[in-house]
């Protein structure tokens, strides 16, 4: 279960960057960046599954049996940041390619090499 | 006390509340983020200042309320609080820097601002490895936010590309840092450190993964062009704050994690930083962009520092020190250039030239790239010693060679850009003004860099006997640098004077520091006074003159190799600004510059195999050099002869001193090339000479002298540039130097010393007089000049009385010098460098006749008829020095005895006899006085006898030439000393060919071609950037753990 | 069960980066990655984690989506 | 062409890593040091059965201020990158007509979608959701609102005040921590209540609820900035 849900996440990662290193499209770069994004989160929570064990969610305390109850807490609290994260940074670079856009009227990767050298 | 968790809750309130002020409460909103900063300021320096007392333990802040690993923790140490305190100075000052730019943009900007100076606070503090991830996040999105205060289509760019490529580093850290957490079962830093995931070879790839991204943060060379890109385009406030603050907080996280996989992964992050140190200065040779430029800069000293983590191993507890020095100076030297850039707003290093409407602003420049170099006083010079030192005793070569390359490189543009800022004539220079809240923070900074460069020497060995004393005094000629000349000059004087009559006592029974002590500061006194005929207030003359009789009396008082060093550093750097003041002096200062530090780069390395040999800091260390003991005397003589400009080394000389200001020639020529002089007789004499390769060294240095002679007169009879001509006759002379004392004996040492006082003498006169002379009639070529001796009869004698002593013709006292010199020969049995000698002495006449018979003999031209003798301030010392000349000449054993009984210990054979006046040697013998006094009684007698026949003479007027019916092309070529030698020159013109000058023109055009063919990776597309960082990481996977 | 579902979506969700990647018109690739999102939620129940797969359901395949919307609607409003 | 087949060919050294990475993960049989600590002490520590929000909330408190920092920079960026000045907005653009049905379902529906945001926010130390997951439903609603009258201007003094109130409220709420518990966003300023009450936890419910109201907030603010700038002149 794991290894499927994690091999699928690197697999989404690779996706991810070949859509970021080939496509001209900024937007295109922008959604590999997602994709690369979304394959980081799977790997991460695939991580911290432990198998058979239900969700971190206990009904009473009992503190000898949680531990065998649940699988790792923690990798789905730090995704829950880095989604977030993600969707700040997605944010900023949509403006940066609105902005890019409005500059040259164009969204060609190409189009953007004034810096150089 | 403050806890430092206020530091990030007020930052955070305020910019939460910062919000509600909107746009109608601009002003409130500014001074809020100010207080705020000032608070966070505040904060880190009280906890700084209570460490660096002792009187606090290390502060561990618990969040939350539960230990680690449970929960996130911060640390406040004296390191956090030394880089939480730099990181918010530098937030503030910079916040008052961009008062205005904020203003316009919005409270929204100044939220950002704020939370980004937040976001590096913790970025040091925290000791949660997902916490620092956050925070990491939070920092370049703001940093990501405020490139776009340039609100134009580069910033738009740069900020993209940083989006990208910091958007996939991140995430490589992210997977990291999950599987730290997965082999550790803990996101805390010290226990993932304790977990030592380095030995597994299933473990060590979460390791890979961190250090990776976190070298990807530091922008690595060549993965980087991403990082050069905002550094060109955003703000030079904001460059100033990633420069600055970012790469600081970037290198402490290294530094934090450095232990995180063991010494072999040290080793990777040392030479990851050695590449970028190396090629990212490399790449900015050919950069013509100020803001770029400090781009490459600011990624190399981060290179340099990165290094300095890798070696963390090999510098032991020294490792702090140096990192700090040379952080300290980055930091401080870098905010100061780009703030001082955006002051300035010029496209091209070029527009610089502005700067020196504003001498104040030239000031902070120089202050800013001198710390960068790695000068005194600065901090940075304390910490580069100390690197040298300590590698040195471990013996890495490698990375000592690495560093003073990169050093080197980084001077090349540095130096070339500071000299355009001086010197350069730019058309297009742009109109700026200075606004207060801009110029106070560069102020700041360098005031910082002076004060911690003061508080950081006695931290180092030997650096608590530097004397301070010279350089208060430069310092106080600054402060008076608006008074006219007359009051500057008699304040400099007076303090030469002051000082010789301070440091007669110490020297008194140094014999070989006396002379060169006497040398330095007469020689100051004496050209000093000539500089009473100039008119004004000269800015900025006088500081940099006392800078280089500083540096130069420093090296003569210095005891141990720190201070020397020291001293010699602050000497270039001082004539550095004397020579480059010159009309035409911009490419001769320069290449000054390039030899100089390559020349100290060089000594500094002999340096660091003498205390890598006996752990003795003191310049007797140089005295039993065991390790490489033939490289380090070969580098510290090629670094003196640097300064002598022997051959190969020479060819910053000619311009340099032919350029120079009037009274700055015979400064340069007669005084400075003597400390490399001092240098090599210090070196000599420490020398083992029953080593092999000591007399290998000097029996090559023996040829390089005689061959430096031959080439320097050569070059000199060729000349139609009276000064120039004047500056290869240095070389020359400094030539029969370094062959006198490369034959190490008796008399070679006598004929040595001789030449060194003679030099000193005739060409303190010469250049004083030519110059002069070279003032008056307006014109450097000797074929627009000519019968000059009725104008200047006072400057055709002194002109005649040095020409005798360079001649050795008797009864002067460079015959003294000859006499001993051929003596030395043939008692050494160099018989064939003798002849080389011999010939380039027959030349010598060739260029003395041309000079004495081109300006004051033959016509005179119509265009100076009206000219008047020189100024007396230049006779008056020009005869004090004629003086001095007639008693060396009439009297040489009242200074050549003592010197025989200083020498004598060195030397075991007594070559030398004196009878009364008389020198005896086997080969002959020869009495001054007796020579004087036959002489002068046939001199007088002659001239007498001439006087009264040119009384009968009949008086000829000059007349016209009239050409029949053409006019010469070039009138020049009329003149009877216009290419005088035209001959020799087709026969013998081959040993002048410009050789060498294209030898380094070569080796100059190969590093920028190398440095243009790298920076081709800079293509400019954001996609080939991301790729260069993928690239990066899976080539480093391949190298650091592809092997299983 | 869960495997074969497990796998399902996986391949779903590839399939789904695939479209996104490299289909020519913007507004599917932003479906498509809206929907390898959904896939992703899904995954991440399966994997007992059934705060992550609302937030991403949500955040990632929600907002994301619609912002990029956004940001096509303006771009195309200009070339117009 | 050859381009594609380098990245190609660096992507395939990436697989590699990735390979490696795969290959040392070995499945998790037991908790790690860590998880095993939340497991057996979140609950009456922190008092919330959702053991993923103990964490977020206060374990980990400190990174979700970070969290919620990075929306916040991202909202104030955006808003003065894409400057949303009054001289900015054409003085009568067209008005578009949006359906009826969409108009009077949104004034049915968005207090819903509210309700339902707040929900889950409120309730985050209990069930599956949160801050994050509510505001960004609270987000949602706004967007229809949006949608539904392009004319209507996301009322920034209401949002700003919002923004506003519950970021100093998340920050000084942590601030009480150090004052009257443990430390920096200490969830013991309150009393832990009753396991599995909805007041319980802590200040658990109220920070999730300054997340949630904040993160509406910021989302909308992006939002709002995003449509706002296709008034902007070119």
């Amino acid at each position: 279960m794991e290894y499927i849900a994690i091999s699928t996440g690197f697999a989404l990662m690779l996706l991810g960057l070949w859509g970021i290193l080939s496509q001209k499209n900024l937007i295109k770069i922008v959604l590999g960046f997602t994709i690369f994004d979304t394959g980081i989160n799977i790997v991460m929570v695939s991580i911290g599954y432990v198998k058979g064990k239900a969700a971190p969610i206990l009904d009473v305390i009992n503190a000898s049996e949680a531990a065998n109850k649940i699988v790792d807490p923690v990798p789905q609290a730090l995704v829950l940041t880095a989604i977030v994260i993600g969707l700040g940074v997605t944010a900023l670079m949509l403006v940066y390619v609105l902005k890019l856009h409005r500059e040259k009227n164009s969204l060609d990767i190409n189009s953007f090499k004034d810096l150089k050298w | 006390m403050v806890g430092p968790i206020y530091i990030i809750a007020v930052a955070l309130g305020l910019a939460f509340v910062m919000g509600l002020f909107g746009k109608s409460l601009k002003n409130l909103s500014e001074w809020a983020m100010l207080a705020g900063l000032g608070f966070m300021t505040f904060v880190s320096g009280q906890w700084l200042l209570e460490f660096m007392n002792n009187t606090r333990a290390v502060e561990t802040i618990f969040t939350a309320g539960f230990k680690p690993p449970y929960s996130i923790n911060l640390q406040m140490g004296i390191q956090e609080a030394f880089f939480t305190f730099i990181i918010n100075v530098v937030g503030l000052l910079g916040g008052i820097y961009l008062f205005k730019d904020l203003k316009q943009t919005g409270p929204n900007a100044m939220m950002v601002f704020l939370v980004f100076v937040m976001s590096l606070n913790v970025v040091v503090m925290t000791r949660d490895m997902f916490n620092l991830f956050v925070f990491l996040e939070v920092g370049s999105i703001a940093t990501a936010g405020l490139i776009l205060l340039n609100n134009n289509g580069n910033a738009l760019q740069a900020g993209m590309k940083y989006l990208i490529a910091t958007g996939i580093i991140s995430s490589i850290l992210l997977v990291g840092i999950i599987y730290a957490y997965y082999f550790s079962g803990s996101l805390n830093i010290d226990d993932i450190l304790a977990a030592n995931l380095g030995a597994s070879k299933v473990t060590v790839i979460a390791v890979f993964l961190i250090y990776v991204s976190v070298l990807l943060e530091l922008k690595p060379f060549p993965a980087n062009g991403w990082g050069i890109d905002v550094y060109t385009a955003a703000n030079p406030g904001i460059g100033a704050l990633v420069s600055a603050a970012s790469a600081s907080a970037s290198l402490f996280v290294l530094y934090k994690l450095a232990s995180l996989g063991g010494a072999e992964w040290l080793n990777y992050i040392a030479i990851i930083g050695g590449i970028t140190f190396v090629g990212s200065n490399l790449i900015g040779t050919k950069q013509e962009s100020p803001n770029r430029l400090l781009g490459y800069s600011s990624i190399g000293q981060i290179g340099l520092l990165t290094m300095i983590v890798g070696l963390s191993n090999i510098l032991g507890e020294k490792m702090i020190f140096i990192a700090s020095g040379i952080l300290i100076s980055h930091y401080a030297a870098k905010a100061g250039l780009f703030w001082l850039s955006g002051i300035i707003n010029a496209k091209d290093i070029k527009g610089w030239a502005a700067l020196r409407k504003s001498p104040f602003l030239l000031f902070l420049f120089g202050t800013f790239v001198f710390a960068l170099i790695g000068f005194p006083p600065f901090p940075s010079f304390f910490g580069k010693w100390e690197l040298i030192m300590t590698l040195a005793t471990g013996g890495h070569w490698a990375w000592m060679v690495t560093i003073l390359v990169g050093s080197f490189i980084e001077g090349i543009y540095l130096f070339r850009w500071l000299g355009y800022a001086i010197k350069l004539d730019h058309d297009e220079l742009p109109d700026f003004k200075i606004e207060w809240n801009k110029i106070f923070p560069v102020w700041i900074m360098a005031i910082v860099l002076y004060a911690v460069g003061v508080y950081v020497s006695p931290l180092t060995e030997g650096g608590m006997f530097i004397n301070y004393l010279p350089l208060m005094f430069v310092l106080f000629l600054f402060a008076i640098d608006f008074l006219p000349i007359y009051i500057k000059n008699t304040v400099s004087i007076g303090g030469i004077i002051w000082y010789m009559f301070h440091i007669y006592p110490v020297l008194e029974n140094d014999l070989l520091r006396l002379i060169f002590a006497g040398i330095f500061l007469i020689g100051g006194v004496l050209t000093l006074m000539a500089g009473y005929n100039k008119k004004g207030t000269r800015k900025g003359f006088y500081p940099m003159a006392m800078m280089m009789y500083a540096g130069l009396i420093g090296i003569i008082e210095s005891s141990s190799m720190l201070e020397f060093f020291f001293s010699w550093e602050l000497m270039t750097a001082g004539s550095y600004f004397l020579i480059i003041r010159g009309k035409r002096s911009l490419p001769h200062g320069y290449s000054y510059m390039l030899f100089s530090i390559g020349g100290a780069y060089a000594i500094l390395f002999g340096f660091g195999l003498a205390f890598a040999s006996g752990f003795d800091t003191s310049l007797a260390a140089l005295g039993d050099i065991n390790i490489l003991p033939t490289l380090a005397y070969s580098l510290l003589a090629v670094g003196f002869m640097t300064k002598t400009a022997s051959l190969g080394l020479h060819i910053w000389l000619p311009g340099a001193h032919g350029e120079a200001e009037s009274d700055v020639s015979p400064m340069v020529s007669a005084i400075l090339l003597k400390a490399g002089v001092f240098g090599l007789m210090l070196l000599f004499l420490y020398m083992d000479r029953a080593s092999a390769g000591a007399n290998n060294l000097w029996y090559v240095l023996g040829w390089v002298g005689a061959l430096t002679t031959l080439v320097g007169n050569m070059s000199a009879a060729f000349q139609e540039d009276a000064k120039r001509l004047l500056a290869y006759s240095s070389i020359a002379q400094l030539g029969y130097i370094l062959f006198a004392l490369s034959i190490m004996t008796h008399l070679g040492w006598l004929a040595g010393f001789t030449y060194t006082i003679n030099h000193f003498l005739f060409k303190a006169i010469l250049f004083l007089v030519v110059g002069g002379i070279v003032v008056k009639l307006g014109t450097h070529n000797m074929y627009e000049m000519g019968g000059m001796i009725k104008k200047m009869p006072f400057s055709f004698i002194a002109v005649l009385i040095s020409i005798i002593v360079i001649g050795g013709i008797p009864p002067l006292s460079g015959f003294a010098g000859k006499w001993l010199f051929y003596n030395a020969i043939l008692e050494k049995g160099w018989y064939f460098q003798g002849a080389l000698i011999f010939f380039s002495g027959i030349v010598a006449f060739l260029y003395l006749y041309k000079l004495i018979h081109s300006i004051f003999l033959g016509q005179l031209k119509d265009n100076h008829r009206t000219v008047k003798e020189i100024s007396a301030w230049i006779l008056v010392p020009s005869y004090i020095l004629i003086i001095g000349i007639m008693i060396f000449s009439a009297f040489p054993h009242w200074i050549l005895k003592p010197i025989e009984t200083m020498i004598a210990p060195y030397f075991s054979s007594q070559a030398l006899m004196w009878d009364g006046t008389k020198a005896l040697t086997s080969y002959g013998y020869w009495d001054g006085t007796t020579i004087m006094i036959v002489v002068g009684t046939a001199f007088v007698l002659l001239l007498t006898w001439l006087i009264v026949l040119s009384a009968k003479a009949k008086k000829i007027e000059q007349f016209n030439i009239v050409f029949a019916a053409e006019r010469p092309f070039r009138p020049e070529t009329t003149h009877v000393s216009y290419n005088i030698y035209a001959g020799y020159k087709k026969a013998l013109g081959f040993v002048v060919a410009p050789g060498i000058t294209i030898f380094w023109n070569v080796v100059s055009t190969f590093v920028l071609e190398v440095a243009n063919w790298f920076r081709r990776i800079y293509s400019g597309n954001m996609q080939n950037y991301a790729l260069h960082v993928v690239l990066y990481i899976v080539v480093f996977y391949l190298i650091a753990l592809g092997g299983f | 069960m869960f495997v074969v579902i497990a796998i399902f979506i996986g391949v779903a969700s590839l399939i789904g980066g695939y479209i996104a990647i490299h289909h020519e018109d913007l507004s599917v690739a932003i479906i498509a990655s809206g929907l390898v999102s959904l896939f992703a939620s899904i995954i991440f129940l399966l994997l007992a984690a059934p705060d992550v797969a609302m937030t991403e359901a949500a955040i990632g395949s929600g907002l994301t989506t619609l912002i990029f919307f956004y940001v096509l609607n303006k771009i195309r409003q200009r070339n117009d | 062409m050859i381009k594609k087949w380098i990245i190609l060919g660096i992507l395939a050294g990436m697989g590699l890593i990735f390979f490696d990475l795969f290959s040392a993960f070995r499945g998790n049989e037991t908790l790690g040091k860590t998880a095993d600590y939340y497991a057996r002490h979140g609950a009456e520590e922190v008092g919330a059965s959702n053991i993923v929000t103990a964490i977020v909330v206060t374990y980990r408190g400190f990174d979700t201020l970070g969290e919620v920092t990075i929306l916040f920079l991202t909202a104030a960026i955006i808003s003065f990158v894409l400057k949303i000045r009054q001289e900015d907005i054409l003085p009568n653009r067209p008005i578009r007509i949006t359906s009826e049905l969409l108009d009077s379902a949104s004034q049915v529906i968005v207090p819903v979608i509210f309700m339902v945001g707040i929900y889950i926010f409120v309730n985050g130390h209990l069930t599956p959701g949160g801050g994050f997951p509510g505001g960004a439903v609270i987000a949602s609603g706004v967007l229809l609102m949006i949608l539904s009258n392009p004319n209507f201007s996301v009322s920034h003094k209401v949002i700003a005040w919002v923004e506003s109130i519950s970021g100093v409220g998340f920050v000084l709420l942590g601030v009480m921590g150090i004052l009257f518990a443990g430390g920096f966003l200490d969830n013991r300023v309150l009393g832990l209540g009753d396991f599995g009450k909805l007041f319980s936890a802590g200040i658990i419910p109220f920070i999730y609820s300054f997340i949630g109201l904040k993160v509406g907030a910021e989302l909308s603010n992006i939002l709002g900035a995003i449509s706002h700038a296709q008034n902007e002149k070119n």
